[in-house]
């Protein structure tokens, strides 16, 4: 059990990512395409918290518990992941405005259309 | 062991696996329920999960979970009332039963916790959750009706 | 290519990827493990300064450069949304009608927005105590803002929000953080150094040097970042038509 | 039994992540997003993250979904106009 669980968390996190690439490469719809990027972001967020995490410990906020009384989880990663968080929710938008954009210029959102207009 | 982390495990298990068995098939009107129910039950767990590691501070999860959680289905129900209006879900047995869940589960938290600022915060929680799914829920069964192409 | 060709293509590389992956996986500090050199000395660091929350410690004031190259691809993403999804020449405004909303919801919208953009304030105010901090807050404060628009009408929710003002906001906050740098570089040591200001009681709203400071600037920024943000793209959903006849 | 969470809450994530990448049609997709969304969300709990995931929550369960129905909405209206002309 223990073995499996050493590894499981970092073949979760490359599960979601390898996921989210083939659903990204076979898309027939940009806005699909585009959902399938933050699949890939998310496989990203858990392979760096599964980096950080220790047994039997907790978060490193000190509001309601004393410094040093209990073990404490990696802060580090934990600060990347939260700002990349929000920060991937705002490219997302930028790469959903580019969709719309092509909506409208090419009167369609399948990738392989595109390329037949493009000749 | 601790109860807490067990009761949490299970009601995650079971609650979250279920909504997401609900939301991945079945015609529209029963996804946009496995939605609605999926916050529902996620916030009772984040609250059980809070007292399980000893540490109130996690509570604030439950709180953002419970204003925010209903805010999305209602965007749903919004934006995809013209489908809903052809096939409205009526799923009130089941939201009635979630929120007898959540309701319990708060219950029990605030008699673990005893009179305290943090039990006033957990009512506001439950109270918020509750409300927020039932309102949820109506809006989802044809609030939204006299709303075309807004 | 055909797309069966295609397919076969990135099955060969997806799976060659998965194995690469997965030999990098068992190779990996195992999940769990004891040895975090880096966290304990943020950690050690962050107490040191009597800053509460750790990973706000890290953003604000370990890291604080590194989330200044954050600020500012939030802000790049922001201003290209707003250059993507301007009005052209050839398209016009259509008022939406009004919108009937049932009742109860009515009421819970405009019951939640305050508490809703209450909580967003406190979740950035006590970001360097509890967890929380001004990516999160500025976030649940500009989403409660568009309860106007689930709960009501989009005319109603123009009604409160003059998105010039909220552009000014942005440029302005985002300006903030850089201020605060530059005037730790100034006062005495390096840019955005947490030098400047008394480090305060552990655990109170005023500790932490400037570490509160830079959370609510980076709060007001991305509060008016997604302000600004949605509503672009709600004016190209609900009002912006193309111009019939083209 | 802490491991027993933990592993619970992985598992669900990568059934959803699957299952949004499985959903072809955006709307039902931003359906599966938000229930992903709420997942990792305990799943960065149990991990002993919570500013993650109050992070995660803030942007997943209404921010995300609104932005890809706003723009599924928009390219859907397009498409409806285009068809009244012909």
């Amino acid at each position: 059990m223990s073995s499996v669980m050493d590894v499981l968390p970092y073949l979760v996190a490359a599960w979601v990512f390898l996921a989210g690439c083939y659903g990204l490469a076979t898309s027939r719809n940009l806005v699909h395409a585009v959902g399938c990027l933050s699949v890939c972001q998310a496989g990203t967020y858990v392979l760096l918290l599964a980096v950080g995490y220790r047994d039997k410990a907790t978060a490193p906020v000190f509001s309601d518990i004393k410094p040093g009384s209990r073990p404490v989880v990696d802060p580090v990663v934990q600060a990347l992941t939260l700002t990349d968080v929000v920060v991937g929710a705002t490219v997302t938008a930028l790469l959903l405005a580019l969709v719309v954009q092509i909506a409208k210029r090419h009167g369609t959102v399948d990738p392989d259309e595109l390329s037949e207009l493009r000749g | 062991m601790n109860g807490w982390l067990l009761a949490a495990t299970v009601s995650l298990a079971g609650g979250l696996g279920a909504a997401l068995w609900g939301v991945a098939t079945g015609p529209l009107r029963r996804r946009v329920v496995a939605q609605n129910l999926s916050t529902a039950l996620a916030c009772p767990g984040l609250l059980l999960l809070s007292q399980a590691y000893g540490r109130p501070s996690y509570v604030d999860l439950g709180l953002v979970l419970a204003l925010l959680g209903p805010v999305g289905t209602l965007v749903f129900a919004r934006l995809l009332a013209d489908e809903l209006a052809e096939d409205p879900p009526r799923a009130w047995g089941l939201t009635w039963t979630v929120a007898g869940l959540g309701a319990a589960a708060v219950t029990a938290l605030c008699v673990a916790t005893g009179p305290s600022r943090a039990m006033v915060k957990l009512l506001v929680v439950g109270a918020l959750l509750i409300s927020g799914n039932v309102i949820a829920s109506r809006a989802l069964s044809g609030g939204f009706r006299g709303v075309r192409g807004g | 290519m055909t797309r069966r060709a295609r397919l076969w293509v990135l099955l060969t590389g997806g799976a060659g990827l998965a194995v690469l992956l997965v030999a990098a996986c068992l190779r990996l500090p195992h999940f769990g493990g004891d040895r975090h050199p880096y966290g304990d000395r943020a950690v050690h660091a962050s107490l040191a300064r009597r800053t509460a929350n750790t990973i706000s410690s890290v953003n604000f004031d370990q890291r604080a450069f590194d989330t200044l190259g954050e600020m500012t691809i939030l802000f790049a993403a922001v201003l290209g949304c707003v250059v993507l999804l301007r009005q052209t020449q050839d398209e016009r405004r259509a008022r939406p009608e009004p919108a009937d909303v049932a009742r109860p919801v009515r009421r819970y919208a405009l019951l939640v927005l305050p508490v809703a953009l209450l909580t967003g304030l406190y979740i950035v105010a006590h970001g360097q105590l509890s967890p929380g901090g001004g990516f999160q807050g500025g976030v649940v404060a500009a989403t409660a803002l568009h309860l106007l628009y689930l709960g009501a009408d989009y005319a109603a929710l123009e009604r409160v929000r003059p998105v010039g003002r909220y552009e000014v906001g942005d440029a302005l906050a985002s300006s903030a953080y850089v201020v605060t740098g530059i005037a730790g570089l100034i006062g005495g040591t390096a840019f955005l150094a947490n030098t400047l200001l008394p480090y305060g009681t552990f655990n109170t709203l005023s500790s932490g040097g400037t570490v509160p400071l830079l959370n609510a600037a980076i709060g007001m920024e991305v509060a008016c970042a997604v302000v600004v943000l949605l509503a672009r793209f709600l004016d190209q959903a609900v009002e912006i038509e193309e111009e019939s006849g083209r | 039994m802490a491991d027993a969470v933990i592993v619970v809450a992985l598992l669900l994530v990568a059934a959803s992540a699957t299952v949004a990448v499985a959903t072809r049609d955006p709307m039902r997709q931003a359906l599966v997003l938000a229930v992903l969304g709420v997942v990792l969300a305990v799943l960065f709990t149990v991990l002993q993250a919570p500013d993650v995931g109050l992070s995660q929550l803030a942007v997943g369960s209404a921010l995300t979904p609104l932005l890809l129905m706003l723009a599924v909405r928009k390219i859907r209206r397009r498409g409806r106009e285009k068809e009244g002309e012909r």
